[in-house]
């Protein structure tokens, strides 16, 4: 076989967005403050502190918790977060049993509103080719160990549906305020591929 | 399709990478295919799922070594192109003549959008028929895949699995991403059991997806 | 395992590309790794499964990018680093050297060549024991595939097909290619028809595979 | 996701091709006059020459077109063809009903003793993929248009059986000798993605 190439003037990836964005422009079709803010807006607004604010407040507040898990998207909602990839949000509860775990195989859908856009690993073959296959094995690798009689429940998202882990809280935080709690919170964890632990 | 991005189940990929800190962003054209491609369904006249489409139909060298923006600025020109927005090769030779290269640029061609309108924004929508299968129902999902784009992964094919949950009902993917039909339909949680997908020496766990009514078939 | 490697049926690749004059190498380091390739297995102590295993396991962004020479060659050195005849990172050390750097080479590794020796040359073997099958006979492939070598392609699992004709018996390539055993068995041509494996759509012809007597259960 | 790269350091095939050499030289492991032999048999003898001359033998005698299709490998090697890659070889009938056409989906598996190494087609992603789930499609991409009741039958070599095609004698010939048929066969035709066409 030969080996498979792009031809040989094919510009890198930065020129061709240079291109692009001059085509777009010049046709009128883009509008440099919306791209820009779009951008900023993901840089700065839309991110895992997000989640970590719905998080913290099902931690503290049992009334949210119940309706978190009872509709997702709705109690998110309450906070101010929804947009892209926010259409219709479930929650998942991990507990000591139980534990939630989510990918997609097919893209890398991902709940934008509270997570932000995804992380590298997640959008990886690595992850979403074996994450469905050998779970134990990948979140051991990843750093957590789970006990051989935890429930592993893995999620595919495949349909417009966009899974949120609602993490363990950590013992020994009884007294951090929701504000504290919502700082030791991480992507990691609402993926579920950590966990949280106590500061 | 069958394509590259189907990797649910593949294996000889090495460990999964987490890089220590990383920026939303790594270089500057990543975030601007990321606009690019936010804005890809209002520029060609598509939709959500044609821009998925757009994306599984990248050559499975490019979508490994291009990266996920990589992806998102090759699915945004696509879908520009199929739509008549921009000509075949003109993000080449616009990129060739930023270089400093004597280009002759490729004229625009005639606009083609796709004849379509959503009958309601985002993916979710009511339909009037009641759900097929009850939560605890045994079904089973279909043995083979169109050409085209679909939600159905292919290591999730021909296995039985029980309905987890009803979810809201969302246009069909394998119908919009082509302008056919919305064919709106119910959507179900159903969870497999690993052994029912890897065989028995598998790990324990359960693998929960969310799948079109079209995908399934009932468990007599 | 479900590698890249395992390609029937999937989409996404483009039209098959027929170069018009080609020479049996189109580089002299292709000429190289072939020759290196057909004695590897002599080399590191290893067989014919076990280079295909070796070609297998490569990245599949490797895979794709470094064409079919390239898989020689980085098999040749897989084979050689596990059966300890060189170190990992010998070959790219001395490469480095070669072009001028100042390099420390990696000493060479304790050997490691399996404990293995191959009952007789070749894959054939003959078996005492009758042929489980007889043309004619309807069967069905397993359903699942293990994280080692196997010749089951994918897109034929948990499929039924007819068996066509009796081959004569060979070695299994599941336990051959990591050295457990040669578990010589009886081979069957097996014929499937095309909507079987793609269904209703599918053109109409006839796809026939050859299947060790591991990958096949009866049809009652 | 960020690309997949090799490390920056990765040097290119001919110089590993060069330093597998010079490792493999300097522990006695190969002697240079084996590689030069090997590489010199494939590049002059070995070849589809070797299966041209199989096919017109058993164009111009029945007794051996009997023998081939009841027993290939001792057929052909009746003819002096044996080695590698060639250990039980069948030969696959070509008829005005019946077209068979050849494969290896997993690696590359080819008849060596026949028809040489493979050429880039047969190796490639597009022709491994696609022939087994489009072969009338790709047959016709690659300029063999078959009548639509043509019986296609396609063979993934898939254990160490390998296959050769023995495509249909040409009208028009009936005139030429064995070695005139011989020079007509072509590598294609004997794969099975192409016909032999007269003079």
């Amino acid at each position: 076989m030969t080996a498979i190439t792009r031809p040989p003037d094919h510009p890198d990836a930065a020129l061709r967005a240079e291109a692009l964005e001059s085509l777009l422009l010049e046709r009128g079709l883009i509008d440099p403050k919306v791209v820009d803010g779009l951008i900023s807006r993901y840089e700065n607004d839309v991110g895992p502190m997000n989640g970590a604010r719905v998080v913290a407040k099902a931690w503290t507040d049992a009334e949210y918790r119940r309706r978190l898990l009872e509709d997702g998207t709705a109690a998110i909602g309450e906070l101010g977060y929804s947009g892209p990839q926010g259409e219709y949000i479930e929650v998942l509860e991990n507990t000591g049993g139980v534990h939630n775990v989510v990918v997609c195989t097919l893209c890398s859908c991902y709940p934008w509103p509270v997570l932000g856009l995804p992380p590298s690993w997640y959008k990886d073959p690595a992850y979403r080719s074996r994450i469905v296959r050998e779970p134990r094995r990948v979140l051991a690798e990843m750093g957590l160990e789970l006990d051989d009689d935890v429930d592993i429940r893995v999620w595919d998202s495949s349909s417009e549906v966009r899974y949120l882990v609602l993490p363990e809280r950590p013992e020994g935080t009884a007294d951090l305020s929701e504000e504290e709690l919502a700082a030791l919170v991480t992507r990691d964890a609402m993926v579920g591929v950590g966990r949280v632990t106590p500061p | 399709m069958d394509g590259i991005h189907d990797m649910g189940g593949t294996q000889g990929w090495g460990t999964v990478k987490v890089p220590a800190d990383e920026p939303v962003f790594g270089e500057p054209w990543e975030a601007k295919a990321f606009a690019y491609g936010a804005l890809s369904a209002r520029l060609s006249g598509q939709n959500l799922d044609a821009m998925r489409h757009a994306i599984d139909r990248q050559h499975p060298h490019d979508y490994l070594a291009d990266g996920y923006y990589g992806r998102w600025l090759a699915c945004v020109e696509t879908m520009l192109v199929d739509s008549g927005v921009l000509a075949p090769g003109a993000v080449v030779a616009r990129a060739r003549k930023l270089r400093g290269e004597d280009v002759t640029e490729p004229p625009d061609p005639t606009p083609n959008k796709p004849d379509y309108q959503p009958t309601a924004g985002g993916s979710l929508r009511q339909v009037d028929t009641p759900p097929r299968f009850a939560v605890g129902d045994r079904v089973r999902t279909k043995a083979h895949a169109h050409a085209g784009h679909t939600r159905l992964p292919r290591y999730t094919r021909s296995h039985t699995g029980t309905v987890a949950a009803i979810h809201p009902a969302q246009v069909l993917p394998d119908t919009h991403a082509h302008f056919v039909a919305e064919n709106a339909q119910h959507v179900y949680a159903v969870a497999f059991d690993a052994t029912e997908l890897w065989g028995d020496g598998a790990e324990p766990f359960t693998l929960t997806l969310d799948l079109y009514d079209d995908y399934l078939e009932p468990v007599e």
